[in-house]
């Protein structure tokens, strides 16, 4: 059992533990979100990502497994922004801060979506997704600084909650949106999303998943999300969720000492169910101790030296 | 660095293996059986399920209807586009499988019942071949529609005139077997002397047969639906009150069907939008 | 074995399969290019790339091996043209041909490269690296059309062989950097090469390259490249040797079939040796065989059907 | 779907375990044992060497000089910024050790030659325990520049002298031993009754005692150096002849040490540029 205090606060949050479950993963459900945010070891949950209208995503095949990650092409399903209030009143007994993730096709249904969720009294902090890889009009946002500075601008000045930005990989400009981000008042930043990906069926000649692109995720992904968080650090001075491939305790230390004041679990959910975050924070705490340190915040960045 | 660990089974699991039709089975007007070779690598336990992908169209969540070493079986009715497909496909024709996945039936010595109605028959089906294999007293109640929806019929007639199980039919409008439904039955001969009460049908069928397993404190377990897309507990598409049904089930027990609470009475859309039923 | 006939013609040289060893792998010395050009399998070898002067590349640690591909940070290190002329003096009995790599820091420096290694009579192709994630002035060519499509026209102008452009999958303008090339008058595009990375060391607190940053390879790569051959297929006319991750002979189908026409092998150079050429060279026949195909060409790009 | 499949013994030799040093010993004036815990997970053959990382200067190739089931061994010559710095580290130091890499020496029953100069005795002092340990004959000649420079001589001389190995040392000064090279020793003693010859040291002598094992038609199987980066086949520096000397070596037989051919002549840089010796 861990000795060591884990918590840490980030961009006005105060979580138990640096570990926040990833958005998109397991969080639909109010009632389930619940659940986790009072698991062992969960710092934070943030929510599947809503839009303004209710999305089926896209048919099946929507995943892929890989004996190094995931591909995903879910296509953003979600009920909307109005039922997810719903939903979230479903939420009971919370015990850990919500994320509501959120995205939009443009700056205006971004800003209107962030009004409806933001209000909703379970939600502590927002998380804008302009990085979705299999959803065209969410990808291309992530790509743009000078819109992506508009959008948080625009949705600092009608809530009152913290608001992270969710970075994409698949851009040379990440570091670019990230500061835009920043200047334009983001309090956070997570990084990263998935990488656009792709995969053939060699029996039927045709890609597997129905959206055709997907976005990878999972171990494969780490050493490409660790040199995000690596950059943005350097250059951005706003704090970083750091998300991608997390699967074990020295992952989540990576993270931390290149720079992320918290990291985020998805693929590995699937991989090892929602047990994983205690075993991580177990991990984090005795990786502490043996190496002397008294508090997460200590390591934050510590590779930059 | 990092030492990860994807569970070899679970990659195994997951892989969409291109499988021929070897055999169709139209059981009634609207429902066929399916059977493949086996792709699978290891032995699914009853209740667990199978995503049949259907290239161009749909991937599927289906229960295994049939297995022995050599064979899969899947039994679908035609309700949409996938299963409307399925149903035509013609020994030849090829599909992709992933499976077995989720939890199956807890087989329990002793005295059975097991419930079934409509194409819920499907899980039962394997599962009753298995009850029959280990020496549990079986009990079979089927309700359908009419006999126009019956299947399996002469299959079940026939492990009955062997005395391999006890069976019972009922048809809403009497048109085969008795004139009632699976709860009627079920809940007349269902006493103290069963050991466990397996379902599977229409939600409303189970929620009526927890309601009565918990008034009489039979141990029970239903199959039930989700929305299932990822399959591997990940995306939350599936979820019935706080429980994924691709992983936690699609069987559960008593206790979880009375956590999960909103049996019978709602559901999810492929968008995760709330739809209420009844 | 074999016996199905693998030869591809792709960008005007013939080869006897599609397996070419990557840039980079192996290819600093003339004896041992000619060696593996006449190993079974092979269909033609590329050369480490070449600069105009002299580079030691980095200190190591250059390479870290993960469970699911390498991170290297060579550095491009190489003798320069002038020396590498000599290199290829000693490639005798070569029976594949030899693709020289090269960059430069500037269109002029390029240019100058090409001039020196084009005229040696062993050079079948060139392939210009504007790619490499680990070195500033080259990574960033990488992202610029207009400069990638003024180097290729000067290029061309003052060579007469073909011409291949290898592609960084590090920014989103992959498609447009493809595009720029092939008008610019490209015959061939190598797409791709590695994703920036990076890796930190728990006990020490930093990072492990001493170049920090790295190049991620080996199979999670694989979709990540099989997304850029099929989003580079649909748009750009020229042919593409797929390269990324590629493990075993359906990774090779794989790429075929979302357009690739050559597959370039790097990372399973470390895993399985120079054997693996001909191992994937049997796999391809046998799959083509299997699956009723009588070449490598009838499956080009079939999953776009 | 692809399976790939990244041998874990590879994955394990090549992750850097971050160790500390637990002795240092003196050997001469510019050469230094480091004792460190055994970072590896299988057994290492003689002539197998290591990548040592210091962290924030370089990783470098060193042969393992000693091993048993807890402590690795190795030693080093200070010629330039990272031997030196490894030469100037104390117990309680840390530093990063990947391996055992390469291919090593063969161990052959009968009378064994074993000729070292130099630092190049490092890996030999490793086999001559193996050779010990299976009951070879073994005989051994060192030679070094001069007695400043001596490496290993008490812990040799004391083997001599318990009968272990027969051990003639020369300096190039005469200021210990025979005044001589190692070569004009090897090249007297060598006779057909040897049924291997073990050579480390500079390529020179490398390259004169192939000779003469060609002439004699004698087995011989020597460790050379390349330029190490990856150290595991792939980028192609370590490149001598058409072999990769991190794969195929560092020790390689007498035929292949003939085809390589450029022994003693010329080496590679760590641009890959070519530099000639002598
Ligand atoms: C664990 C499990 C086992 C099942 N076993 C069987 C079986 O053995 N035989 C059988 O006939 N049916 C079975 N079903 C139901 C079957 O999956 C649906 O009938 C089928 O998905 C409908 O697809 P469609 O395109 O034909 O219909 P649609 O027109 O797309 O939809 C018809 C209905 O099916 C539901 N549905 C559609 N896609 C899915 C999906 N991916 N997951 C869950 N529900 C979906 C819709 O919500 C809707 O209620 C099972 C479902 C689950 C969850
Ligand atoms: C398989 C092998 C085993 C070796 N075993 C030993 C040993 O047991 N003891 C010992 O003292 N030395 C050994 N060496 C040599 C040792 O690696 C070099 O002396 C050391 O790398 C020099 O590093 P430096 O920074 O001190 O010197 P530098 O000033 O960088 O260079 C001095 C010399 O060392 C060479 N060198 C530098 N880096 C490398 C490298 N990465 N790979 C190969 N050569 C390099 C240079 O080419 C130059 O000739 C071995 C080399 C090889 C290839
Ligand atoms: C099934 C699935 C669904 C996802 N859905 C979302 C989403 O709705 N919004 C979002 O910002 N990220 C989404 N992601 C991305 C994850 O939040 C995360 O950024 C990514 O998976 C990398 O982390 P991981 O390697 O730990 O999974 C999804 C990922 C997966 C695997
Ligand atoms: C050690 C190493 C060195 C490389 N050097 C080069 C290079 O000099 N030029 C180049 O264009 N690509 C270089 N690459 C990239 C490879 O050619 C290839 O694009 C990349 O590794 C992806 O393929 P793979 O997954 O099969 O390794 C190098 C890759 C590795 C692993
Ligand atoms: S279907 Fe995705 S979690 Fe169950
Ligand atoms: S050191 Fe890289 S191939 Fe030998």
């Amino acid at each position: 059992m861990r000795s060591l205090d884990l918590s840490v606060d980030i961009a006005g949050l105060s979580l138990k533990t640096p570990l926040i479950l990833a958005s998109g993963i397991l969080g639909l459900s109010g009632r389930l979100l619940a659940k986790i945010s009072r698991a062992e070891g969960v710092g934070a949950v943030t929510t599947k990502s809503i839009g303004l209208k209710p999305r089926d995503g896209y048919p099946n095949p929507t995943i892929i497994l890989l004996p190094y990650g995931l591909i995903n092409s879910m296509g953003l399903p979600n009920p909307g922004a109005e039922a997810f209030l719903k939903e979230l009143d479903e939420a009971e007994d919370l015990s850990s801060p919500l994320i509501a993730s959120f995205y939009g096709y443009s700056v205006d249904e971004i800003v209107e979506t962030a009004r409806i969720i933001a209000k909703h009294p379970r939600v502590s902090a927002l998380e804008l997704n302009v990085s979705c890889p299999h959803v065209s009009g969410v990808y291309e946002l992530g790509f743009k600084p000078e819109l992506v500075a508009e959008a948080v601008s625009k949705v600092k000045k009608i809530i009152d909650k913290p608001l992270f930005v969710k970075l994409s990989p698949n851009t040379h400009l990440i570091v670019d949106v990230a500061r835009a981000a920043a200047e334009a008042g983001a309090d956070g930043l997570t990084a990263i999303n998935t990488v656009k990906a792709l995969a053939i069926d060699t029996e039927l000649f045709r890609p597997i998943l129905s959206g055709v692109y997907g976005g990878l995720s999972g171990p494969a992904l780490k050493p490409i999300a660790l040199r995000c968080v690596y950059e943005i650090y350097k250059e951005v001075d706003i704090p970083i969720v750091g998300c991608g491939g997390v699967s074990n305790s020295l992952d989540v230390v990576e993270f931390i000492l290149a720079g992320a004041s918290a990291v985020a679990l998805g693929s590995v959910i699937a991989f090892k169910g929602v047990g994983v975050f205690r075993e991580l924070a177990e991990g984090l705490s005795s990786y502490l101790e043996r190496k002397g340190f008294r508090s997460v915040r200590e390591i934050v960045g510590l590779s930059h030296r | 660095m990092s030492v990860y660990h994807i569970d070899r089974s679970m990659l195994d699991r997951h892989r969409r293996r291109i499988v021929r039709i070897v055999r169709r089975v139209d059981e009634c007007l609207d429902t066929v059986s399916l059977y493949m070779h086996n792709p699978f690598s290891s032995d699914p336990i009853p209740g667990q399920f199978t995503m049949i992908w259907i290239p161009g169209v749909d991937e599927i969540p289906l229960s295994i209807s049939y297995m022995d070493s050599c064979i899969l079986g899947v039994t679908v009715r035609g309700v949409g586009e996938a299963t409307r497909i399925l149903c035509s496909l013609q020994p030849g024709d090829t599909i992709g499988v992933r499976g077995p996945l989720g939890r199956g039936f807890t087989i329990v010595k002793g005295r059975s019942l097991v419930v079934g109605g409509g194409v819920g028959v499907a899980p039962l089906r394997y599962l009753i071949y298995r009850l029959i294999d280990v020496g549990v007293d079986t009990y079979v109640v089927f309700g359908f529609r009419d006999k126009l929806h019956t299947i399996y019929l002469e299959e079940m007639e026939k492990l009955s005139v062997e005395g391999r199980i006890k069976l019972c039919i009922a048809t809403e409008d009497g048109s085969y077997g008795f004139k009632a439904t699976a709860y009627d039955i079920a809940s007349r001969i269902l006493d103290e002397s069963f050991d466990m009460v397996y379902v599977c049908g229409p939600e409303e069928l189970i929620r009526r047969i927890l309601v009565l397993c918990v008034e009489k404190d039979l141990p029970m377990e239903a199959s039930i639906e989700g929305y299932m897309k990822c399959g591997m507990g990940v995306c939350g598409s599936c979820v019935r009150g706080a429980y994924l049904v691709c992983r936690d089930g699609p069987v559960f027990d008593r206790d979880k069907l009375l956590e999960i609470g909103e049996i019978g009475l709602r559901r999810r859309r492929a968008s995760g939008t709330i739809e209420p039923l009844l």
